[in-house]
């Protein structure tokens, strides 16, 4: 078997043929999909009158850095940056922790009505905010929430979604090593935390990325709740700028597009053989 | 007591099990079983935002939706939106990670370049994919102009302002799907593609007959979150048509937003909620009982 | 005095029993292994000691104590599990500290001071700073049972620890733990599926079939004493040949009529439908005209130094054991003597040794 | 919110008139005694929304840091809302919990939806007794009347108004602005190019999404107000000709069937539309994203000129103290003084809504320098109020999409204007009924 491996592999030409051809397809597919970001570059740093000037040319005559201080003059972006962070930091540690808790009773704890149980947190991946968005503002606005940091959290604290990935991963835990762990004089706490949790990093690492990604980009939800700009997200910035009725203000609002996005998307590249792994090993089933 | 010791563990157990459920479900209740039983209840009513008086109907807001042309419309273009948008979008993903499954040169950039859609906030992404739709002037548009095909005006049309929406979405998710796809197709045992490919089994019956069927589980997830995910469709519409033009792009999700709060008539958007409530649980069912049987996912 | 007493222990899932009321004393010191057919319930037996399962009826001492419900952690045990459990995450070292730190409060030079004296003792010093993953199979092995040599429990656990090596290393593991047992005076429980590990391993050794215990011996009386036919054909291999036969006393001894012979046995049985028991090593062949009866040569299989016949009497086989250059060709008739002063009877309807013992 | 602690140091159960006084005795005390002075503000909650471009955000938090450095007594703070529409939805969230903010900045037409709600404080006497009946332009005070009564102080209204590319109108050899609707027609015939059969340039759009205010100008053109107080008169043989125009102007393809406002806009600065029907309000950024000579003109007449209202006025909540209302009454005053307005208009394009407004030496300098601000100030002697009926957004919707529809050749213009006036007819009506 092994040399049949090497053998197959071992046809430089056929593999160069075969991955040149790859990158024949791939190059102007990437393009394809990169050149919405191009464009977004290049116009937040055109000046206004060349965005829709067909004279203009595709580059910038001179650059504008200045769009970038102009976009963050109109709203407190800083603000809306720390409660960005505190929205998607507060909802991804609140799923932390009770994903954690209820996976791992539905992974390893035999109780009555598990089956019933589990089919009810199933029913939450179904019917995600978008579809009872109506009702839960009701909902938040009878706590008293309304504008306010947690009226942006609360909705999410609980994940369906999250329990159920989180589950699948426990279940491939071996058994053996909880009861080594029993063994070694752990409760199910220090199971949990000493065994499980370091096994799960993966998942965990992947329904992270899942959740800031859609959290960070949440733009109606925060609409809907919040009033004053003390508690606004970033995505609430960009539709300031985005939602004006003379037709928005293109390079401004490709600055502030540039500012929001570079946060995650720097951190994708930088850390984004460790997504690709956890990913993978979180083995999504 | 024979039998008492191991009935305490037992039920020890089935107290810490709901223990820690406890916190989870504290926040299901309240945010989405409860709002779920509400919009069932509240769509019996005249329920107007902002009033605090609730006026019994009965079925008259059911018989509104039933005579009402743009809840029939708006439910069309969802079903259209989700079931093209889904499927293409997966196998777009399920070929950029085909073609990745490779010790590719340049493999970071490809899947930077897939990917970072998906990080671009839908405002955002709603208000560019505006100016690249545009008309004459619209990046798009002189694209097509270069191979020969004629300028649309794609977000004013209303047989391909939707379409257009659809082709974003793609652009958007696919490379969520493929960053998935592409984590379980590593874990398919090399030796099944070379014991394939000793057999004389082509590239494309590979991928048919080892491929599909290996990571099938993994689809059939990357399906479920792509219906969740086709939610976000309100966001676009938001942005970048508000329904327009002629309805062709008002979907379940805006058609309720119009009504619950522009309107502040919550109790017919209660009504339409639990339309969409409908769909998208009879889908899923439907995806579970074809592929979900078959993939042995969510059963035990 | 770290003895370990089962009794009638019995486990019940969900109303249906899978361990009947198993009664085992395992004295200090002792080296006990259970054997058994997959899902005979050894391995439930195991961990109901272990306190993984519950308990559902009988009383579990461990030196003397009543540890029935007792949780795991607090019955002074260690356990080596089959796929050796050990945690992926944390170094050779830190899987052996683990549970120490957790269970006891020993000071951290104690802790390093017992993890290096059981690495010395086998051989893995020089591994402690790996992972699970960056050992071999032997390698995890040791690890498995450095982590549980470090915690110097009354009793040691074993669950099929071997099965997971290749044969080579398989044995030669057998001979180093029988050499810490030995040496380091060590109460053993050990599972195995495998009667051949049981036999070579075990101080004494405990049977089990269907959930329940058959027999409890030192290896050597269950091989040459078994009390029942399961037990007789467990053991040893090839397997024990049994000739349907009727017995009824005679004398001082018993005859027993075959179809196609009768003999004298040297022990009392009642009258009783019986089947004689015979090894293959039992078994002597030679030309035909002599002997006790006949048989035809249905074939025959040559392993190693010795080979073995299978030799068809009436409607019964028997398998021969012989130096190679014996060995009669297939079809051949040939004459058969049974050494009838080692061979056993069982009663035919309960399968149990006869006379009683 | 409104001003608990005044409220409680005004202190006893009383009548009204014994809490203002007390109100008015706290506020006096509070202006003397420094030290008490931070606790003795009035706190007022102003919701805008974002009409015109980023700006405004900024442009409004400067206004509202200079109001309170000028009273010391009233503490304003100022919440942007989103749109008009999600403006007008927390507003009404807010007063469904019965914590109105103290003013806000909704669109006109939505002027029955709150008075339905008994939301709006009477402001009439007020208003009487100052200069704002002599000094805000007639046509804007309107849209904040019912029943003879004010409910508002009209601050940044708006009209559609018609954008012209001026560089390719003199490349067309067209001199004048069409000012009938056959001289539309005309140029934008003259304008539209098409090579081999493709599009170019179209030579009129009209901007999409608030088409329908831009078709009830057109109706008033007709010399029809497609709506009274209770209904609307879609099926009006004067709208049903309206319609018809838009129909004949869309098969002589010189207009798009359909586009969305923020669209439109970007089609008229990229060239990609001659003409554009669009808000007096896009002003300033059209003419400052556009590599053209933008021109402003009125929409042109048939039977008459006729304009319509958009923009929105400040409204004062009922239902909070009297000394509320009455700092309330002081900021929208401040909001719309001589100078604010004129300042507002000049970096917006909305219109000053005081005659006094555009006779400062600020707001002459700067019609020297774009005369097209002035055209819709002209215009606004045409406009009246728009769509003032209850569910006013629904019938918005039917409304926009029996136009859409048409345009698109679904459905005739007449079977298409009736059933968007019986469905919004059944709308009002099922809201009267809840009203009772």
């Amino acid at each position: 078997m092994t040399s049949l491996r090497t053998e197959i592999a071992s046809r430089p030409a056929i593999v160069a043929l075969r991955r040149g051809w790859l990158h024949v397809v791939l190059v102007p597919l990437a393009l394809l999909w990169l050149s919405p970001l191009v464009w977004i570059l290049v116009t937040s740093l055109k000046a206004r009158t060349e965005v829709f000037d067909p004279a203009a040319g595709f580059w910038p005559q001179v650059l504008r850095w200045e769009n970038y201080p102009a976009a963050l003059s109109v709203a407190p972006f800083g603000t809306y940056l720390v409660n960005s962070i505190l929205v998607t930091g507060g909802i991804l540690a609140a799923q932390l922790v009770t994903i954690t808790l209820a996976a791992y009773a539905f992974a390893r704890l035999t109780f009555p009505g598990k089956n019933l149980l589990f089919t009810l947190f199933l029913l939450q991946i179904m019917f995600p905010i978008y579809a009872t968005f109506l009702t839960n503002f009701v909902t938040v606005r009878e706590l008293g929430l309304l504008n306010s940091l947690p009226a942006m959290i609360v909705p999410f604290v609980a994940s369906g979604y999250g329990t159920f990935m989180l589950r699948q991963a426990f279940r491939q835990v071996p058994t053996e090593l909880a009861d080594a762990a029993r063994l070694d004089g752990c409760g199910h706490v220090g199971i949990l935390w000493h065994v499980y949790l370091p096994l799960v990093k993966p998942t965990l690492i992947a329904f992270g990325i899942i959740t800031v990604v859609t959290h960070w980009n949440d733009y109606m939800w925060p609409l809907l709740v919040t009033n004053s700009e003390a508690v606004r997200t970033l995505p609430i910035g960009l539709g300031l700028l985005a939602k004006s009725d003379s037709g928005a203000d293109w390079t401004r609002l490709m600055a502030a597009t540039v500012v929001v996005v570079s946060p995650l998307l720097v951190l994708f590249v930088v850390f984004q053989r460790r997504f690709v792994d956890s990913f993978m090993h979180a083995g999504l089933k | 007591m024979p039998f008492g010791a191991p009935f305490q563990v037992r039920l020890r157990e089935a107290g810490l099990a709901y223990l820690l459920l406890l916190p989870s479900l504290v926040f299901l209740a309240a945010f989405t079983y409860w709002p779920i039983l509400r919009s069932v209840w509240f769509s019996f009513h005249d329920v107007v935002l902002g009033d605090s008086r609730i006026i019994w109907l009965g079925l008259e807001n059911y018989q509104r939706l039933w005579d009402d042309r743009l809840f029939w419309k708006a439910l069309g273009n969802t079903v259209f939106y989700t079931v093209i948008t889904i499927p293409v979008a997966i196998v777009c993903a399920l070929l950029m990670a085909v073609a990745l499954d490779s010790k590719l040169r340049g493999m970071a950039i490809y899947r930077s370049a897939f990917f970072y859609p998906v990080m671009i906030p839908s405002v955002a992404a709603g208000m560019v994919w505006v100016f690249l739709y545009s008309a004459g002037y619209g990046p798009i548009n002189q694209g097509l102009r270069l191979i020969g095909l004629p300028d649309t005006a794609w977000l004013y049309d209303s047989s391909w302002a939707l379409p257009a929406i659809m082709v974003m979405s793609v652009w958007k998710y696919s490379g969520y799907f493929m960053l998935i796809l592409l984590a379980a197709l590593k874990l398919v045992p090399s030796d099944l593609y070379e014991a394939a490919r000793l057999d004389g089994v082509s590239a494309f019956d590979r991928l048919i007959h080892i491929t599909l069927p290996l990571i099938s589980p993994t689809l059939y997830f990357v399906a479920i979150i792509g219906l969740l995910h086709s939610y976000q469709i309100f966001d676009y519409v938001y942005v970048m048509t508000h329904g327009g033009p002629a309805d062709a792009t008002n979907v379940l999700t805006f058609y309720i937003y119009q009504n619950g709060f522009q309107y502040q008539d919550i109790g017919y958007a209660s009504t339409l909620a639990n339309v969409l409530l409908l769909f998208v649980g009879g889908l899923i069912a439907v995806m579970a009982t074809v592929f979900g049987r078959r993939v042995h996912y969510l059963g035990r | 005095m770290a003895d370990v007493v089962l009794q009638g222990v019995s486990k019940a899932y969900a109303g249906r029993p899978t361990v009947h009321a198993v009664d085992l004393t395992v004295a200090d010191k002792e080296f006990m292994v259970l054997v058994g057919p997959s899902g005979c319930g050894k391995s439930t037996t195991l961990r109901m000691i272990a306190g993984l399962e519950d308990i559902t009826s009988g009383r579990l001492l461990i030196d003397g104590a009543d540890v029935t419900h007792a949780q795991p952690q607090k019955r002074d045990i260690a356990m080596v599990f089959q796929s050796y459990a050990l945690y992926p995450h944390m170094t050779a070292y830190r899987n052996m500290a683990f549970g120490l730190l957790k269970t006891t409060r020993l000071g951290k030079v104690e802790v390093d001071r017992r993890i290096r004296e059981a690495a010395e003792i086998l051989h893995i010093s020089h591994l402690l700073e790996r992972r699970p993953n960056e050992l071999s199979g032997g390698e995890r092995q040791r690890v498995a049972i450095g982590r549980a040599l470090v915690r110097q429990p009354k009793v040691f656990l074993f669950d099929e620890p071997l099965s997971n090596l290749d044969a080579k290393l398989r044995s030669r593991m057998r001979g180093e733990l029988k050499r810490l047992h030995s040496e380091l005076g060590l109460t053993v429980i050990y599972v195995t599926h495998d009667q051949i590990e049981a036999m070579t391993l075990g101080s004494r050794v405990a049977i089990l079939s269907e959930g329940r215990l058959q027999q409890v011996g030192a290896p050597m009386e269950l091989y040459m004493r078994p009390a029942n036919t399961f037990v007789a054909t467990f053991i040893g291999t090839p397997e024990m040949s049994l000739l349907r036969c009727a017995v009824k006393p005679e004398g001082e001894g018993s005859l027993v009529q075959h179809e196609r012979f009768s003999a004298t046995l040297p022990m009392r049985a009642g009258h009783a439908d019986a089947f004689l028991g015979v090894r293959p090593e039992e078994v002597r062949v030679s030309r035909p005209g002599e002997g006790l009866t006949r048989g035809i040569v249905e074939r025959t299989e040559l392993i190693g130094a010795e080979a073995l016949a299978e030799i068809l009497i009436g409607t019964d086989r028997v398998v021969a054991r012989m130096p190679v250059p014996e060995a009669p060709d297939s079809g051949a008739e040939v004459s058969v003597f049974f050494d009838l002063a080692r061979a056993r009877l069982f009663d035919a309807a309960t399968g149990r040794a006869l006379p009683a013992a | 919110m409104s001003n608990k602690s005044t409220q409680d140091r005004g202190g006893l159960p009383a009548t009204r008139r014994a809490l203002v006084a007390g109100a008015a005795a706290t506020v006096a005390s509070a202006a003397l005694l420094r030290g008490a002075r931070a606790q003795a503000r009035t706190k007022l909650q102003f919701m805008y929304p974002v009409g015109v471009s980023g700006d405004i955000n900024k442009l409004v938090a400067g206004m509202i840091a200079k109001f309170n450095a000028a009273h010391p007594t009233i503490e304003v703070e100022a919440v942007y809302a989103g749109n008009y529409d999600n403006t007008e939805q927390k507003v009404i969230t807010a007063l469904g919990v019965g914590e109105p903010p103290a003013t806000w900045l909704p669109i006109n037409s939505a002027l029955q939806a709150f008075l339905g709600l008994d939301a709006l404080a009477d402001v009439t006497a007020k208003a009487k007794a100052d200069d704002v009946y002599q000094d805000f332009i007639p046509g804007f005070l309107e849209t904040c009347v019912s029943d003879g009564k004010l409910y508002g102080l009209p601050f940044q209204p708006s009209t559609p108004v018609l954008y012209l590319n001026r560089t390719a109108m003199k490349a067309a050899g067209i001199a004048k602005a069409p000012e009938t609707w056959t001289e539309l027609l005309d140029v934008a015939k003259a304008l539209t190019i098409r090579e081999k059969g493709e599009l170019k340039r179209w030579g009129l759009t009209i901007g999409g999404g608030w088409h329908d205010w831009i078709f009830e100008c057109y109706c008033r053109q007709n010399e029809l107000v497609p709506w009274t107080k209770d209904k609307v008169l879609f099926d009006n043989p004067a709208a049903l000709d309206a319609l018809e125009f838009w129909v004949k102007m869309e098969q002589a393809g010189v207009m798009p069937k359909a586009s969305t406002w923020e669209g439109s806009a970007n089609d008229f600065m990229a060239g990609r539309t001659a003409m554009l029907y669009h808000s007096t309000g896009s002003l300033t950024n059209l003419r400052k994203s556009s590599s053209f000579e933008v021109d402003v003109a009125f929409m042109p007449k048939n039977k008459a000129f006729g304009a319509c209202q958009g923009g929105g006025p400040i409204m004062i909540a009922k239902k909070q103290s009297d000394a509320a209302i009455e700092a309330s009454w002081t900021f929208a005053r401040w909001m719309t003084s001589t100078e604010v307005q004129s300042q507002w208009g000049r970096d917006t394009g909305y219109l000053a809504v005081r005659k006094s407004s555009w006779e400062t030496p600020e707001m002459k300098a700067y019609l020297k320098e774009v005369p097209q601000a002035k055209v819709a100030l002209d215009q606004s002697a045409y406009a009246g109020a728009f769509l003032q009926v209850p569910g006013y957004h629904k019938v918005r919707e039917y409304l926009k999409s029996a136009l859409d529809r048409t345009l698109a050749g679904e459905i005739k213009p007449d079977a298409a204007l009736k059933e968007a006036n019986a469905a919004s007819n059944r709308e009002i009506q099922r809201l009267l009924r809840r009203r009772g």
